[in-house]
């Protein structure tokens, strides 16, 4: 069960960070207010493969790309991938 | 500026594509860009190359690059194809269509479109090997 | 470096050239150019333009600028279809193929063929008022 | 009939030359040994309208362009044309 002062995110693994993450997408309960660069550590903690990726880590939420500073809400839908190569 | 974008796991076909196009009277260039997959991925020899897209968040960001290309060029309209799934060697995964007053305004409307995409369109690719 | 120049009288058929284009697995893209006749030459609005051509002439500097094309890029193929007589508004009077290994080389190479061209090949318009 | 000190040149005339000249191409005797530059200023003093347009006229020998300096042969032909504009 989630208390009041934390947050349910979802979050989606695309191209091969699925197979780093082993699921295409987890729920993850983070304190309220929380910033998309706390997220990502604790999904780096939580999916440790991750965490050798980091750097090169592409960070939406929603259809959008949003800076480390974005403050989450409850119920967003976070998106991690690598580098895009379309074309 | 009129705006066409298809994501597919259909073959692209070049020869429907240049027969639906309209094209006002006072436009003068239209380029056209296929991106093909090559044989080989570093020094690889592939049979295919699949595609994959985080879709509704791809069509977003093209959304985005239409309009920032909209702004910046006299552009009458941009078609652009993107084949997803297993795309085999020597088939083209990308068409993209710039139809544009004069020629250096389509050229240059076409590359930022093909470059930006590259880096912000969510698509992937994982080489299939032979 | 293959090439194949058409200079002809009849409506250029983009689908059956795209048809007939054979590239090797080693290419990743292809750039096709269209030059269209627009409605208005300055400021005048016209029905056509019509083009001549010094055609020996113009074979012979084609041939010159495809060799500076193939000196200074990977290009594997380029193919390039001029129309001359009476070209109707609204229809293209010029195509251009350039097929590359990359995209960028492929760019510049149709660039430079068509900047080229406007400098050197005998070919000139008239143009048909309505 | 053309001395032993003369030449025959041929000279064509393209796009809006030709109605400049009246003629799309024309015989010119002109001294052996010369230039493009010299046969140019005789075909502008035989057809006025194209001095007119002299500085920016094309010059070519056969098939190619050629420069001022260039020495004619006997028989040559040469086409005279204002800028080129295909595409």
């Amino acid at each position: 069960m989630v208390s009041s002062e934390q947050m349910t995110i979802t979050v989606k693994f695309w191209s091969y960070f699925r197979d780093y993450a082993g699921c295409p997408e987890a729920a993850i309960e983070i304190d309220n207010g929380a910033t998309l660069a706390k997220f990502h550590e604790i999904v780096c903690d939580q999916f440790p493969k991750l965490a050798d990726a980091k750097n090169s880590t592409l960070k939406a939420v929603g259809l959008e790309y949003e800076d480390d500073g974005f403050v989450l809400s409850d119920g967003d839908e976070v998106s991690f991938f690598p580098p895009v190569q379309g074309g | 500026m009129k705006t066409e974008l298809t994501i597919t796991t259909d073959p692209i076909d070049e020869a429907a594509l240049a027969k639906r196009r309209v094209m006002d009277n006072g436009m003068g260039a239209v380029v056209c860009f296929l991106g093909v997959v090559r044989g080989n991925e570093g020094n690889e020899t592939i049979a295919a190359i699949e595609y994959e897209a985080f879709e509704p968040m791809a069509r977003r960001q093209f959304e985005f690059l239409f309009d920032a290309l909209g702004q910046r060029w006299p552009v009458e309209a941009v078609r652009v194809v993107h084949r997803i799934g297993t795309v085999p060697v020597n088939e083209p995964s990308l068409w993209v269509e710039v139809i544009a007053p004069h020629r250096a305004e389509a050229f240059d409307a076409c590359q930022f479109l093909i470059d930006e995409m590259k880096q912000k369109v969510p698509i992937w690719k994982k080489p299939i090997p032979i």
